[in-house]
């Protein structure tokens, strides 16, 4: 077994492992934190598959920036400290219904996919490339999910701000 | 204009924060500004002031004669409790009964060096000593007695 | 009492209660306020006194007229001359004792360097509350200086007990006036890098500025003293209203500010400084010849009645209000602390700002504990 | 392992490597060793540093201050940080009844990790970086932003009150100045063309950033201080701490050893914040040179690189530490003021006219 393997499943445990914790925790601030380490665990994979820009936008944005944006709400609902309500038995239900329906979407998808080596060489997951393919209009590249991506973001701008914003007291 | 009062905020602030950063910087660069006393090693040549209060005492001449007459003016005036004379009577050589001082207690722990002890003493029997190095490790050595063994009022001290 | 306690435990929803002291860094001890937050703004402070109540005047009370003033000294223990003094100078009210001029001289220049020191201490304090540690070690070298000009002559640094009914304990030391005329020099010429280095500063500039403000009338009602009162118009200095001592030989302005905000305060204190310098300056070569002490019994007794004195001291107005019953000790003592009013218009103050605001009000009116709880 | 093997050490990590492939055949062990080699030299060298950073915060502070500055342990006082980190280490380690254990614990580590990853990618002197990452101004500000979650993390898991503000502050506060840090360190990226930090380096041969590329360099390094001076919470953006106000803010519960990780990455912070500016800015190990002087460069060459790079280093740290020294601290609100108020418009403007001064070539 060589180093990059073991690496692979140090890795595949942080992440699963902060996943299962992140659903089963108990206080609300804690689920956060193995959230935290689950996306960490997905940099540390993007890194090692050199994919390094991806691994980087991937700490600022989810790390430095969701993961942070999510404490603040925490901190801000006053119940951080708090053990969790138990969910309603037709929510477990509902949501295990979706994640077994999920998994096996991810299974059949895995095992229809005849996994073929391709014989265009590979573009150099460099800055520019990204970058270049991320504004390109041609037919391969991703303006328009890019700017889709970027409305969604501000629409869920303009959502954080309308929910924040203080209800006003009542007379 | 907004411009203009917003590069002028800009412009004073960073002024003043170097004007700030230019004594810190002055110090920085003269060493010999430092005012340090390193006291332990100074020492020798670390002099109290005169006036000075350190601790109360009561100075003896060379015959191990001392001022005090035990009139407890002193034990009178003082507002914490500090000073305790303890008298006894003594007879003198032409037999006549004295009242003479056995032991002057003296609470260093209780001193609050307001020096109205001495101010109140008639015959100058008690000073202020310059010294300040007061600790010790157990409390019951602050419990002074200031007369020492075998001492005596000087003559002609009533 | 009981209730009163409980229902300052109930808060609103989104309050949050924290304790700042007794117990922090930045209450100049043992000061323990409760305050209210709403995130980072502060609804409302209370003040919870007594953590160094030490019972002086009830204390007084056992002692004699002569012994009773060692333990002002403990008091406002940054102006312990200006207290002994007021203490003197009730008893000879009493006594209806003349000073000679001579003492009145010590007494002044003595109180105006006291004054000095303690307001050099305090802007030093106010610079650490800000979070400036620099200025606070500028501050201690010149202070040294007039530490040992106390030194020196009364033989104490900090509680002098300098004063005697009648008069001071001791002539001048023969360095006196040769020492005070150099450490005037030297104070003068570094007040402007304690501008450089504080007042002109501009972060100094926007945590003082509008904060923390006191309006004329609330600080009549409140009965605000001292500085922190003429910063916000109110003219109260004794030492012009009702000179005693040589206030009357000299020329000095009354500091008035109209801002009534941190930086108000800030800048009477520092104009303060400057008066008192020359203050000393004009008193310092003029010492008559004569007595420092007039003569007094051995056992002072006051007449029967009432006898109330005020004297300004760096923080304010203190009163010293003695009942006698004609014994050889006062029956009662009551001290009108300048700490204790101006701590009450603190609340006032802080509501509405924010924790940090908090801190530069409570350095900016210059609180010294042991002088509220006495 | 592309990641392990990027570094490119000198002479002598290519003798170690060679040796250890010597000695151990098998390449997993072989892999395993170096990584552990690298990381127990790495750390000693922190921890070297950050007693020296202690030690030179103690001395600046204290002459700036008038005062002489710890002189009794060691020569002219220099072990006294030894001492005192061994006083740390020998404490005992309190965690309050109350607090989250786990999470309270954790804090500490996830902030030294964190500080300690952004090192990686610094050339400390020529051909010696340990991971010359194609992104590293990128990487830098990204790893950065974790010393956040690790001061939330303490913050929360205290279950204090002052703790509890702190964390509210620095979160605040390390979030916005994030943005001008990012911005500052674009305009030597559009400059230079590239995010490698080896790469900005070798594109300063002809002279550093700062006076090759005029005004608004000098604007953005003067930004870059400032904005990562807020980042590592050091006063007088020390709003996280802020001793007169809350008392120690989020690390007000910690004692001993936990306390002690938390100084340990606040001067790696400290460093790197500085060495990134250097870096950038002033040419990191890159000799002074002056384009077209050959003669003048020549002798400049003869000082070795490495000396260039941290001598330009402790110089922003000693601003950094002279800012701490001489000014007062913000308010909370203040300290967002001169963020979104200042700093970010201008740092936008700046990175304009960078970006219109790249495309026409008015640098040198």
């Amino acid at each position: 077994m060589s180093a990059s393997i073991v690496i692979f499943y140090i890795l595949a445990a942080i992440i699963l492992g902060g996943g299962i914790l992140a659903v089963t925790a108990k206080k609300i601030f804690r689920s956060a934190i193995y959230l935290l380490f689950s996306l960490m665990g997905i940099a540390g994979l993007y890194f090692y598959l050199n994919y390094e820009f991806i691994a980087a936008v991937q700490i600022v944005v989810y790390i430095g920036g969701i993961v942070v944006l999510i404490i603040f709400s925490i901190f801000l609902t006053h119940a951080s400290g708090k053990d969790m309500e138990k969910p309603k038995l037709m929510s477990v239900i509902v949501s295990a219904v979706a994640a077994v329906f999920a998994c096996a979407i991810v299974i059949s998808l895995i095992n229809n996919y005849s996994f073929v080596a391709t014989t265009n060489t590979a573009i150099e997951p460099t800055v520019k490339n990204i970058g270049r393919q991320m504004l390109s209009t041609t037919e391969h590249g991703f303006i328009l999910p890019f700017e889709v991506v970027s409305m969604l973001l501000l629409a869920a701008l303009i959502g954080s701000i309308v929910i924040a914003l203080k209800p006003k007291t009542e007379a | 204009m907004f411009l203009k009062e917003y590069f002028g905020t800009i412009y004073k602030s960073i002024k003043s924060l170097l004007v700030g950063m230019k004594v810190t910087g002055y110090y920085f660069t003269h060493l010999d500004e430092i005012k340090t006393e390193e006291y332990p090693d100074n020492r020798a040549t670390l002099k109290m002031f005169d006036r000075f209060r350190g601790e109360v005492v009561m100075p003896h001449d060379d015959n191990n004669e001392h001022r005090c007459t035990g009139c407890q003016a002193c034990e009178i005036a003082c507002p914490n409790g500090t000073i305790k004379i303890i008298t006894k009577q003594e007879i003198l050589e032409d037999g006549k009964k004295k009242k003479r001082i056995d032991a002057f207690v003296y609470h260093l722990d209780l001193c609050t060096m307001c020096n109205l002890c001495v101010v109140a003493c008639p015959s100058d029997a008690i000073v202020m000593a310059q010294n300040f190095e007061h600790s010790v490790y157990d409390k019951k050595q602050l419990k002074k007695i200031l007369n020492q063994p075998d001492s005596k009022l000087m003559q002609g001290v009533e | 009492m009981r209730g009163l306690i409980e229902d300052d435990y109930v808060t609103d929803e989104g309050e949050f209660v924290i304790n700042i002291g007794p117990q922090h860094p930045s209450t100049h001890g043992v000061l323990h306020l409760k305050v209210w937050l709403d995130g980072e703004t502060v609804k409302k402070v209370q003040p919870h006194l007594g953590f160094i109540h030490r019972s002086i005047e009830k204390m007084s009370e056992s002692l004699s007229y002569r012994n009773f003033i060692f333990a002002t000294s403990r008091m406002d223990y940054l102006a312990a001359h200006i207290n002994n003094e007021a203490c003197a100078l009730t008893v000879e009210k009493g006594l209806q004792l003349e000073v000679p001029d001579r003492a009145k001289y010590i007494r002044t220049i003595l109180a105006e360097l006291t004054r000095l020191q303690s307001h050099l201490l305090w802007w030093g304090c106010t610079g650490l509350d800000l979070g400036a540690v620099t200025p606070f070690f500028y501050a201690f070298r010149e202070r040294e200086y007039i530490m040992e000009i106390m030194e020196e002559t009364c033989g104490a640094r900090l509680t002098q007990n300098f004063m005697v009914p009648g008069g001071v304990m001791y002539d001048i030391h023969p360095n006196f006036q040769k020492r005070t005329k150099e450490v005037l020099i030297q104070i003068k010429s570094k007040f402007q890098e304690y501008d450089n280095i504080m007042t002109g500063n501009v972060i100094f500039e926007n945590r003082t500025k509008g904060v923390g403000f006191l309006s004329k009338e609330d600080a009549i009602s409140y009965g605000v003293t001292g500085p922190t009162a003429r910063a916000s118009g109110v003219s109260c200095d004794i030492r012009k209203l009702i000179p005693y001592s040589a206030y009357d030989q000299v020329q000095f302005d009354e500091i008035l500010g109209t801002g009534g905000d941190c930086y108000a305060r800030y800048m009477i204190r520092m104009h303060e400084m400057k008066q008192s310098v020359s203050i000393i300056e004009q008193l310092i070569d003029n010492i008559p010849e004569g007595e420092f002490q007039a003569k007094t019994k051995n056992v002072i007794k006051l007449p029967k009645g009432e006898f109330y004195q005020r004297v300004e001291t760096p923080r304010g107005e203190l009163g010293v209000f003695i009942v006698s019953d004609g014994a050889a000790s006062p029956y009662r003592i009551k001290y009108r602390s300048p700490g204790f009013s101006n701590l009450s218009a603190l609340p006032l103050m802080a509501k509405g700002g924010k924790i940090g605001d908090l801190v530069a009000i409570m350095s900016t009116i210059d609180l010294v504990i042991p002088d509220i709880d006495r | 392992m592309k990641i392990l093997l990027t570094y490119s050490f000198s002479s002598l990590a290519t003798y170690i490597h060679n040796l250890l492939a010597e000695l151990i055949t098998n390449s997993l062990l072989l892999q395993v060793t170096e990584m552990v080699i690298l990381g127990v030299s790495l750390i000693a060298f922190l921890v070297v540093l950050c007693f020296f950073l202690g030690y030179m915060e103690r001395k600046v502070a204290a002459f700036m201050e008038i005062r002489l500055g710890p002189n009794r342990v060691g020569p002219k006082g220099s072990m006294q940080i030894v001492a005192d980190t061994l006083k740390l280490l020998l404490k005992e380690g309190l965690t309050p009844d109350s607090a989250d254990k786990f999470l309270f614990n954790l804090a500490p580590v996830i902030m030294v990790i964190g500080s300690m990853m952004v090192i990686a990618p610094i050339a400390f002197a020529k051909d010696f970086q340990l991971y010359d990452i194609n992104i590293g101004v990128l990487y830098v500000s990204a790893v950065s932003s974790l010393g956040v979650i690790g001061i939330l993390m303490a913050g929360w898991s205290s279950n204090n009150k002052y703790s509890l503000l702190g964390a509210m502050r620095s979160g605040a506060q390390i979030v916005s100045y994030e943005l001008s840090v990012g911005l500052s360190l674009i305009s030597i990226v559009v400059l230079s063309g590239s995010l490698s930090l080896g790469d900005i380096v070798r594109s300063q041969e002809n002279g550093w950033w700062i006076i090759k590329g005029h005004i608004p360099v000098i604007i953005s390094f003067v930004i870059f201080i400032i904005a990562s001076t807020a980042e590592i919470n050091r006063a007088p953006f020390d709003m996280a701490e802020a001793e007169q106000e809350l008392t120690g803010g989020f690390h007000t519960e910690y004692a001993g050893m936990k306390f002690a990780m938390f100084l340990l990455s606040e001067y790696i912070n400290l460093f790197v914040v500085s060495a990134v500016a250097a870096t950038l800015f002033l040419g990191g190990w890159m000799p002074f040179h002056i384009g077209g002087l050959d003669g003048f460069n020549h002798i400049m060459d003869f000082i070795p690189s490495s000396v260039w790079f941290f001598s330009k280093t402790f110089l922003i740290i000693f601003i950094i530490m002279q800012f701490r020294w001489t000014f007062p601290r913000l308010r909370v609100d203040q300290l967002l003021t001169l963020e979104w108020k200042y700093l970010l418009p201008i740092s936008m403007v700046n990175v304009i006219l960078v970006t219109v001064m790249a495309i026409m070539g008015w640098h040198f």
